[in-house]
């Protein structure tokens, strides 16, 4: 059975990533509230790009995990999941989990220095070419080939983040069958109407579009799955925003709401459903704070680390969405208020790179429990 | 209760008779249902020339399996479900002769369709909260307020409306219930849009609404009284019909497990088969109700249907977008509309997952049932209430 | 997909059975109080063979299930079912599910009208020679065989209601490996510390024992089955009991039982709990009424039925008991209350005739949801 | 608070000059314990010779560190735990520096054993709600009732018990703190036997027991705010070492399932699955506890960790019995005993399952528990209380 690396991963929050956390949390209040970002899933501009703009240039933390003599911040993981805790919270329509973690993950792993510091700038939105539901440990994908004409040929469905990326990362196959990870930047992006309105997908094509490799064979592979995996460990994070804001939300809205002459927030089953689910979010935060510490840390155990953190934030954060939509009672289940945005993205992210299912079949083979 | 002669071989007859003078198919339904309702074959138990014949409930059954069994036509309870289910029985007990008359008979045939005033921002679970107001002004009401998760109140004529008449003595009291024309001035409906996309159900504005007294059911002050027996009829309404094995979300899920073998995993195979157990088990209880509900011994049973149902429904459709995966992430359709006829099983894997969020919510939240449960049918203590003693404008809110 | 028979299978109780009911619960309640039947526990005779007596003779329901042709009382395996519920609902340290179900089904499919008068009228005490977690549908055990002797030898381990039987009825191979089934006097039961103290198991010897064959091939194959098959569908029964007993238990005790003032049950997430426990009971009692009528009926949908009412039971049951236990409070984890008795009842009952896991694996292939 | 020249390097000094005057592994244990109680070693948090040196908590931890390092004795949690966890911090708390002087030594150096006898048969989650009268008479109090559920009752030479001392005020406002001579003539304990046949605890009834007055923790009446210290510091003694990955009953089942390959099914897989998922969830938020402890901010956390603690160790001894199949019907004793270590991994499955049940009761229930998150963590409001303002002798019970 395999070991956590070390038994006394850091858990906690430092004090920078606390001061990190309040000026996203700042950012994001005023320029996403909840109305707008509602309102923005029916415009023609679903993704907020002058707030990705403002994530880059004011807060400068679309290069968190990049090293500084790459162009980034030269932070690290850690700080990256603490910035998605926040986005997850808000529900925030930029493409950061694609361009900041994954795309950047597999940059980061092919060491490309080339595509590193507009990433890390923001400058370029980049976007991993695999569907938003495939898992760390998957077979490397044959749905783009590089074909003799020494393009690349090949169509990818459901892409996270691609709508605005303007450089594809494409893993592809050449003739020969050999694995290769591709920087692409003439594809076509048609959206797709997705479940989770704030974070909108799209099929990709590529007809016929010339890629520059940044990483071929074993190392293309090794890439992506890191990619994946470090994507994997993050996405909790993320999902702890969501979680938080529905108990918090919710716990503000049964103190208020009286019926029977009473605030909700008084009945015991009301209580105890409520004090559940704090728990269940606490257990989330440890977590996820272990996951990103395992992808900061570079850790052998961050396979094990990420099935875990996406089979327990999968379940607690959907919970959570759940609650939060009965709770409201008749509200929560409108338009106009904000829980069906979570309700969507918790349930799309438990899904997006691998169900709890599909993480707790890896951790069968991982920690020796398979059948 | 019954006049001797009524038998099921005597209704059996009735109906065959009816039929025979009246073509099934080839009648146009609202001429049908009035034969039907003429001949007192409607609602069996209900008096003589108000479509029935004074005859035991138990009995319905047979009459409404003789006009199956010859195709005749029904009304569509999506539409006409709160007028046949909620609204008829609460006029028979609390109409007079005029009310009677002048509705039950379009009801029947579907020529007018009702829907139901009772929900409101600020009461949901707790009805008896409401605040839409009533004053007395001459031989007629003038009615103000807001109603919520209205069906059908953009294409009914009438509504049964529960209104607050006296403000000053505790919230049950002074409660007074009214049949509302829908076309009346004042009354003004605008969709309410869920997290679906679409608007099923409406918001309904009443503002300076005009009620002739005559349109009155009870007693003023009476209208909680009123509205007990229009809900105890909802409930009783819900799990009524025979299930087959399969019936329900489960057997679209089972259907995709065998057809696409590539989404199997073992797992997902564990997790559908406590839900097919799971779902099973409720159909079957189901069944039982049902069979207890002809036998004449209505249980408590319903309640216990009705949160069944939205549990399973809220698990079956979460597990089928998680079988699908990336297929789960995709929804059809977000833009604004008023579906007439909102069907779980006819919707896409997405709109199933969202749309059953409300099952537990609608028509009697989770929690109110299980209060309802655990004291009516469990007898424990109810709880603790500050509300009995209080006037309804002095509640806290 | 199979097809239930009858979709109108009967799932009420009749008039007789509510008497049959009465009258069982009666003598119940006269000759077997908990307080007695958990001192019987560490008593020499932990089976009450006195009221398997008075069960047998003042109340004649040991030959419910056979036919008054072959000395029994001609009613079927419904009105069993239904004294189930009451010794299930009692704990009662009686051998009805061996005998009166489990070796009465495999008599009746052999025809042995040999046994079946002294086995209805609970003259002979039988039991049928399996492990008691085994399953239906599961292969011909071969535990014991028929050696060149023309003797039985070979041991079965686990076995129910065996320490008071008599008479085996012993699945066995012969040299040929054909499966026969024996009726043997001639064994040594070797009692076993089982969870269940109100039904103690047995290890059972037979070296070198004369055995009557009653059924060979095929026949001993389809007599084990069903027997294993009915007594799966009729366990529920007893299973709705132990739940039925509970329920109503914690009910009355949350009703009297003060804390800070008011009735425990007073408090909403007890009600709840408790409201979603009538639930559960209430649909185990739909689930074990089309078991048995399935059993009755002798229904094509019997393998579908009692897979199902195993699934079921096993679950609700466990809570059921396991509730009781919590909401009694510390009451209820003491020896002296009978709490315990019943939790051990549910939990054995839950892997007896094959766990919930086993019968959902058979609902798979029955109703074509494999993997 | 703390004197500045406390450092840890100062510590770690300290203690290793203890380890040169005294060995470690040779000292008898109570000798050791108690030149570490005079060298100020014990709780350093602790005045001055009373075992400490009125040094920062958070500075515990190294020291301890540094005693384990070098192999020296620590007393066995199981029987010391009520005294060193419990009792101490109150004592010193509430007593007067003859209670300290008396008491507090031979506690840490284990050489009296003490119990705690808070609850009663109507008083367990309610423990405001306790019986056990105490009546002042002269210089002493004179105590009759019944406790529940105490552990060690049998090998304690003292304990800390709660009375009521005036049954006239509302209950939480008439309770007195004492220590109890568990040899004071009186006091009788007798075994309480538990579901998996055993006795861990013991009912002690207690017969015009004198106490002197002097043996009283804080004033009278005041007991409950003496009790609420002794919880207070139950609860944060709970989840605060590192665990291992399946370092608890997971990992009891775990290895089964690894040993016996022929267990194993699909279906019990996933069970397996999802609770190992839990259980290092389970570890990782123990280990940021132990964290967050260490960095000195004690968070709520505690109930928490007891509160899920308890539920895995209840499905994971069950699936455990499911998993074992046949084997899973049997137990190993029955017969009554009286174990002085009760271990849930030490047991087979059947006691484990048994056991476990105990564990959402023993030390707050978990619906308690829950009231305390949802309250104290969360805010919301508390239950409607009915008994804050009658006489004690007026409660319902």
């Amino acid at each position: 059975m395999s070991e956590p690396t070390d038994l006394r991963t850091d858990l906690q929050y430092s004090e920078v990533e606390q001061e990190l956390r309040g000026n996203v949390r700042a950012l994001l209040a005023a320029r996403a509230p909840q109305a707008a970002t509602l309102a923005r899933t029916e415009s023609e501009q679903p993704v907020d790009t002058a707030l990705w703009r403002a994530l880059a240039d004011e807060l400068g933390v679309t290069g968190l995990a990049v090293p500084e003599k790459w162009g980034g911040a030269g932070a690290g993981w850690r700080e990256t999941a603490v910035v998605l805790e926040e986005l997850g919270r808000a529900a925030a329509p930029v493409p950061y989990l694609g361009s900041a973690v994954l795309a950047t993950a597999a940059l980061l792993a092919a060491e490309d220095t080339e595509l590193l510091p507009l990433v890390a700038s923001g400058e370029v939105v980049a976007a991993l070419a695999v569907p938003f539901a495939a898992a760390p440990r998957s077979p490397f994908p044959s749905a783009v080939q590089l074909r003799s004409d020494g393009l690349l040929h090949g169509t990818v469905h459901l892409v996270a983040d691609a709508r605005t990326a303007t450089t594809l990362l494409v893993p592809a196959l050449d003739q020969d069958g050999t694995p290769g990870l591709y920087a692409v930047r003439d594809f076509t992006a048609a959206p797709v109407v997705s479940l989770d309105m704030t974070r909108p997908l799209a099929d990709l094509t590529l007809a016929g579009a010339a890629g520059r490799r940044i990483a071929s064979g074993e190392a293309a592979v090794a890439a992506l799955d890191t990619a994946l995996a470090i994507g994997a460990a993050l996405l909790a994070s993320e999902q702890l925003g969501v979680a938080e804001w529905a108990l918090e939300t919710t716990t503000a809205y049964v103190k208020q709401r009286h019926q029977f002459g009473r605030p909700v927030g008084s009945f015991q089953a009301v209580k105890h459903r409520l004090a559940d689910l704090w728990v269940s979010v606490a257990q989330l935060r440890a977590v996820a704070r272990s996951a990103a510490g395992a992808a900061a840390a570079g850790s052998p155990d961050l396979p094990v680390a990420a099935a875990l953190a996406q089979a327990f934030a999968s379940q607690v954060t959907v919970v959570a969405a759940e609650e939060a939509v009965q709770l409201h009672g008749g509200t929560g289940f409108t338009w106009e208020h904000p829980a069906h945005l979570y309700l969507k993205r918790a349930k799309s992210a438990s899904i997006a790179l691998g169900t709890a299912d599909r993480h707790r079949a890896a951790l069968a083979q991982l920690v020796d429990l398979t059948l | 209760m019954s006049t001797p002669e009524v038998t099921e071989s005597s209704l059996r007859a009735a109906v065959r008779e009816l039929l025979a003078e009246h073509d099934p198919v080839r009648t146009p339904v609202a001429e049908f249902l009035g034969a039907r309702y003429d001949a007192g074959l409607a609602w069996i138990h209900f008096p003589e020339g108000l479509g029935g014949r004074a005859a035991p409930r138990s009995l319905q059954q047979a009459v409404n399996d003789e006009f199956a069994a010859a195709g005749a036509p029904t009304l569509d309870p999506g539409r006409h479900g709160i007028g046949l289910g909620m609204a008829a029985p609460t006029l028979l007990a609390f109409g007079d002769a005029e009310i009677h008359r002048r509705f039950l008979r379009p009801l029947w045939t579907g020529e007018e369709v009702w829907c139901q005033l009772f929900s409101e921002p600020g009461a949901g679970s707790d009805l008896a909260a409401l605040g839409t107001r009533a004053v007395h002004d001459g031989d007629s009401w003038v009615v103000d307020g807001q109603k919520v998760w209205t069906s059908l109140a953009h294409e009914a004529q009438w509504a049964i409306l529960v209104t607050r008449s006296d403000p000053s003595v505790p919230k049950h009291r002074g409660m007074t219930y009214f049949v509302c024309d829908m076309t009346a001035p004042g009354v003004e409906v605008r969709p309410l849009r869920q997290a679906t996309g679409e608007a099923e159900f409406n918001e309904v504005f009443l503002t300076g609404v005009r009620i002739p007294d005559s349109r009155r059911l009870g007693e003023v002050g009476d209208g909680w009284r009123v509205a007990q027996t229009t809900l105890m009829n909802e409930r009783v309404a819900i799990g009524g019909s025979a299930v087959p094995r399969e019936g329900g979300l489960i057997g679209t899920v089972a259907r995709t497990w065998r057809e696409r073998p590539e989404l199997r995993t073992p797992g997902l195979q564990d997790s559908l088969l406590r839900l097919w157990v799971d779902a099973e088990a409720a159909r079957l209880t189901g069944e039982r109700l049902r069979q207890q509900l002809a036998a004449g011994q209505p249980g408590p049973e319903g309640s216990a249907a009705k949160l069944a149902f939205a549990r399973l429904n809220q698990q079956i459709s979460g597990l089928e977008l998680e079988l699908l995966g990336g297929e789960g992430l995709v929804y059809d359709d977000w833009t604004f509309r008023r579906p007439s006829h909102p069907s779980m099983e006819g919707g896409t894997p997405g709109y199933r997952y969202l749309r059953a969020k409300g099952n537990s919510i609608e028509g009697g939240t989770s929690e109110i049932l299980r209060n309802i449960i655990a004291e009516r049918v469990l007898g424990l203590p109810q709880e603790i209430r500050v509300d009995k003693d209080v006037a309804w404008k002095d509640l806290p809110r």
